[in-house]
């Protein structure tokens, strides 16, 4: 057991707290600080600075970008560049498919996709999730039929994150309707998102804003040589790329960025001159919080270090667990300490209500989908009951 | 004790449940551009009596009390009406409280028959909540009363003829009348969380008058009522919230089977249900205490505290058990549960008012409800 | 709608008030509000005081002596005798075989045993649940044939509260084990605990006391006329009986008192002459309690004037499930005031650690039971899923 | 940073678990009676050398840190051993970090064989949790020193040779070495409701010799290496609950299935893992911490502030997973629920421990745990 850093991890520490608070502009960094919605262009501008200096994809093979760390230090990065509001690189590039190509992908489409997709020239979204299926992903029905050289898509996906922005997009189809388990039978193609038949609805959310998407395929046709791997083996590849990324699961860094801002709006005093942080009630909930934020920090950094052969640590169960519990908390809490300024959403940083709170309730409401997305918390305490205490 | 109502009453409130239905439809579109609400509608609701329910007959009331405002706010919250009911009755209210008579006979009349929208402008940018007014001045000069400050988030006040307007005068805070389309009101309108529309108002020596004498203790009881009145509506919310959610579990398939059948959501369910029926015996008791015993800020701060945890018990568990479905605009779920977050943090939030409740902690022994 | 009580309800309950905190000895109530033990002595003196009274059995038919009050006022009853630390009858008597046999029992079962159980001459319990049943009751395998003009008893039960107090059990035994369903064949029979064949075995429970016990039954020989009702019904009865007590199922009165009594300790200086209620966090609890426990009530006032046809209301399910949450926090908050002081709990009231705090950690331990016993808050929340919400 | 074990430490905890597991069977008679613990098991652990586990090669001890200490605890707690380890190596500890070399040379090689029980008395009725003694007098004379007063709840002070008693020395509070068997010394020995015994200590005018110049600041340390090694004791109880009640809901049947069956008790299994895993980490960074940067009180209020917390869910949960059986004394679940709420209040209260972190929240922005 060693708490300390090794001094080679120290370095690293303090080498990306320095590139990431003084490389990636401020303008940046601030619209993530006071919880705004980042433009496409901020998050293609932020990835490439980080793909430039060889901090966008980490965790890919050193061949094709990586950098062959330590989970430690992947844990550093993605905390340091968490904490300093740098937008963490999109996650379907990054963590989804870039590393799926990596490990399954021919050479051709490694050659391909993975330089552009490690610098965001190409915008990927995942085409997973299907109506009617929710968390039941293995049901989905949208289905490819081959016709010569070419796939021919039909059916539709939904919450497709960011789809709007999308390039191109990587996408589960049924290839084997007779297979005999609902999980055989599933291929993973990749197709530009501006291929005739591919149409993009955006969904408004509750927060007012659009972020997910209902995508439609009608005859999309699609070539033979961008199916990743083994026609019906698209299960595994979405497995593999589910169960990917156990660093990051938890928005710890994130979060923690958060609690130290709320604690930060808290200590300003208000029109009378007290200080909502001195209620000790209030006080009370923010140490709390902090504390469940260092419990889950360390959770983390104890499973960033076990098992590296690829599959999901049902640990990282927890981490979304929980993770995604005291991102919702810590949301709360910036509602209940902006009080009666609350409400004024839709001043869009004008009027006399600090930004933070005009941002404080739709940030609330946008992050009940954490708990949601990416497998439900039932799903993790389902994970847990039966993977880990085998009930 | 009773806690049912009488015949008249539910005559009340099923009058008023198919007005608001009737209009229920129509929502979606009403609040999707400024003001957010529909002055036919608001016609219809004066037409049936509503907007003079608690006044004196003498102004073109009904007479009623707090049971009745308190039917009309649940039914309110039970399908979202956006139109600013609550809002109007509590700037009635507190010009019959505290106005002249004259205000009254001028005010009144017009607010009851839908003429005039008034609200009570009192929020301020980062003022803790209370009844004091720090950022808007009162001058009295020659020519009478002028303010000057920002008021801000304000409901409704881009869509108000008149403002009720708090603010310092000095060794006081005084509330005054003034006309919202005057010179030196600048209104500034933008979108709150739950599709309604609140303004920035900035007061530059804006001509005003005294609402008789009204102060601080005129206000802390109009939002005495007001939190009584708020937690109906919260309730009617919360009812349609539980009940959709439990609507989406006998319905939506998931693994082969219905959600009703996974144990660990049913049981969320009842959770709910449970939160939902304590927070119903508070909104009555309360209700029934205003309409008897009159003003109680501790009554008050009981029913707002029990409602604002069930509000976020509730809205936080109908979105999660809806699944992604309930993130959607297009879904009516996120929109109760958007509500009830802002009804849970209007006039005081619930931490505020458990703060008002432990100061008093021991001024009693056990709490006498009966009796 | 009214709060006000009516003139007659308003004297009800100051006659009342007056009763309990004069008519009933000061040492029974000063043991009730020190969280002590009552001795078998004490509880039915009590019983004895309110039975003279005409208070010990108001919910049973006037003729037996009850009183045919409203709900409201069998409410006002429970909770000012709770209030005043008077002990309720027990409720094997009153709440639970007394309404039974006055339903359901012959002529001659109510002359021979009603005004004794309304005296608590004889000290009934309950023999219903069984090893590995749980809460599944229905389950049971004590069996009682029929042998001449007696049953003849073999079997099991457990979890008999104060059975070991007991002169007489009201006991379901199965006397038809080919009945279609489970719910079938079930008899309930009346017999003394002192008949040959019954032995008493105490379990110890966590907090260290004794209250439940196993009861073995090795050929114990009923007299047929202690058959309650018909042969193969004592399902009905059973659920009647389970049913029947709305009033009180939800420990509102008791539970006020106890948290009324953490307020009092709480508010006395410590060794430094500062004040556990001064925290604003505990206070804040205090207060939180102190409202959840107004809800409550006013829930089950609400209950109280509901239906009155004997059937068990699911709305009571909320005040069991809610009444032993808050029952177990006011626990639990006696033990944080007691601090460091409540690990004396085997001083006995000697020492200079205050009784309230001995008592504090048994009295949290054996109170894990409320949300256990007579219907787990699991089958509450079953009940309220399937029966109101139809799920 | 690593937070496994290395090979000696995995060879340490092997070792004294089969040491405790040997003796695990006859803990419901050894508790039975006083003094609830076994000089033959004792003797055990002190031939292992665990006794002086801590202490420096000189005074017999094995020149051991807090990893070790913990690893220990840890075992403990997984059977829950009646046996005083940690309250007489926290007086050891004390002795060492305080005592005067003559002090140290006369107790620790006592302590380290198992010779000498000494604990600190230091908890009084009545007193808030904290390093300052309020009821019990030092009094200076010509002989020396004199104690008067009452120390209570002090567990196992009735089998304890030693106390080291704190006092209020007039113008501080300081520590003294006082001879259990003393004149002036009374003891009544109780139980506690974790099946250990506590004492009422009634001093006398009974002579005490200060422990070298220890006051608050040597409590305050004492203190926080012992929330360290508390901590450890509840997570290794912690881990036997949530496994014993696994494996309780894989075996139990009801309605025809077993427990596992039910998915909202799965969950709820699930969620105390959840809190396991957490406490896990506070415990496994605190010793880190401790070892390598020695006493950090915020530290050690962060670990016991997440340790009280867990240990609350879990053991309250564990029973009610459990249902009657749960319940009763026979099933060794409620025995760990018991021990894991007195666990949860010695030294401080998860309550009290979170205030101590509410007081400095603002004196950082994150929480750095790295670097």
């Amino acid at each position: 057991m060693r708490l300390a850093l090794t001094s080679e991890d120290a370095r690293l520490q303090s080498e990306l707290r320095e590139f990431f608070t003084t490389k990636v502009p401020e303008s940046i960094r601030s619209t993530v600080r006071n919880g705004d919605h980042l433009t496409k262009d901020q998050i293609v501008e932020a990835q490439q600075i980080l793909n430039a200096a060889g901090l966008a994809v980490p965790n890919w093979p050193v061949e094709w970008g990586g950098k062959d760390w330590t989970p430690l230090q992947r844990h550093l990065w993605h905390e340091e560049m968490q904490a300093a509001g740098v937008p963490a690189p999109l996650a379907f590039n990054a963590s989804m498919i870039g590393p799926v190509i990596a490990a399954f992908g021919s050479q051709a489409q490694k050659e391909r996709f993975l330089p552009a997709t490690a610098n965001l020239d190409i915008w990927w979204c995942q085409g997973f999730s299907e109506p009617d299926a929710g968390s039941d992903l293995a049901s989905l029905r949208t289905k490819a039929v081959r016709d010569g050289d070419e796939w021919v898509v039909n059916g539709q996906k939904t919450w497709t994150t960011l789809g709007q922005y999308a390039d191109w997009i990587f996408c589960l189809v049924r290839t084997n309707p007779d297979a005999p388990k609902k999980q055989q039978g599933i291929s993973m193609l990749l197709f530009e998102m501006d291929t005739p038949g591919v149409t993009v609805r955006p969904i408004k959310l509750i927060d007012g804003g659009y972020e997910v998407n209902e995508v439609f395929f009608e005859d999309v046709r699609v070539p033979a040589d961008q199916l990743v791997g083994e026609e019906n083996h698209g299960w595994d590849y979405a497995k593999f790329l589910l169960g990917n990324e156990r660093v990051g699961v938890a928005p710890v860094g994130a979060t923690k960025l958060r609690l130290a801002l709320a604690k930060e709006h808290a200590s300003a005093p208000l029109a009378d001159g007290s200080r909502p942080i001195d209620d000790p009630v209030l006080g009370g909930r923010i140490a709390a919080l902090e504390n469940e934020l260092v419990a889950l920090e360390l959770t983390a950094l104890r499973v960033a270090g076990n098992s590296k052969d690829g599959k999901p640590d049902p640990v990282s169960s927890i981490l979304k667990l929980r993770g995604t519990q005291l991102q919702q908390d810590v949301s709360e809490l910036a509602v209940d300490i902006a009080g009666g300024d609350a409400i004024a959403s839709g001043a869009d940083g004008a009027g006399d209500v600090p930004d933070w709170a005009q941002h404080s309730v739709p940030t609330y409401l946008n992050l009940r989908k954490a708990s949601i997305y990416g497998g439900s918390n039932e799903i993790q305490r389902s994970i847990i009951a039966s993977t880990i205490l085998g009930l | 004790m009773d806690f049912n109502l009488d015949n008249e009453q539910i005559a009340l409130r099923d009058a008023v449940r198919s007005l608001l239905a009737a209009s229920a439809d129509g929502r979606e579109k009403v609040v999707a551009t400024e003001p957010g609400w529909d002055r036919e509608v608001w016609g219809r609701i004066a037409e049936m009596g509503l907007l003079g329910l608690t006044l004196p007959e003498e102004y073109d009331g009904a007479g009623a009390g707090a049971i009745e405002l308190t039917i009309v706010a649940q039914e309110i919250g039970r399908v979202l009406t956006p139109e600013p009911y609550l809002d109007v009755v509590a700037a009635a209210e507190l010009v019959l409280a505290a106005g002249t008579d004259e205000q009254k006979a001028d005010l009144l009349p017009r607010i009851a028959s839908g003429e005039t929208v008034a609200v009570i402008a009192h929020a301020e940018p980062r003022a803790p909540f209370g009844t004091t007014a720090y950022g808007v001045t009162a001058t009295e000069g020659a020519d009478g009363w002028t303010l000057s400050g920002v008021k801000e988030p304000v409901r409704h006040a881009g869509s108000a003829d008149v403002l009720l307007v708090s603010a310092d005068a000095g060794d006081q805070t005084r509330v005054f009348v003034v006309d919202a389309s005057a010179a030196g009101v600048a209104r500034t309108t933008y979108a709150t969380p739950d599709e309604a529309y609140a303004a920035r108002i900035v007061l530059d020596g804006a001509a005003a008058v005294p609402l008789g004498d009204a102060g601080e203790e005129a206000l802390a009881g109009s939002f005495a009522c007001s939190q009584v009145a708020l937690a109906a509506e919260a309730l009617g919310a919360m009812e349609t919230a539980v009940g959709t959610t439990v609507e989406y579990l006998k319905t939506r398939k998931q693994f082969g089977v219905t959600l009703s059948k996974f144990q660990a959501l049913t049981f969320r369910a009842a959770d709910m249900y449970v939160s939902l029926e304590l927070a119903r015996s508070m909104v009555l008791w309360s209700t029934m205490s205003l309409a008897e015993r009159g003003v109680d800020p501790v009554v008050a701060s009981r029913v707002q505290a029990e409602v604002s945890r069930t509000a976020r018990h509730i809205g936080q568990e109908a979105i999660q058990l809806h699944g992604g479905i309930g993130m959607t605009a297009e879904a009516s779920i996120g929109h109760y549960s958007a509500r009830l977050t802002v009804l849970e943090r209007t006039l005081g939030t619930g931490a505020q008012h458990l703060a008002a409740l432990t100061a008093s902690v021991e001024d009693h022994g056990m709490v006498e409800l009966l009796g």
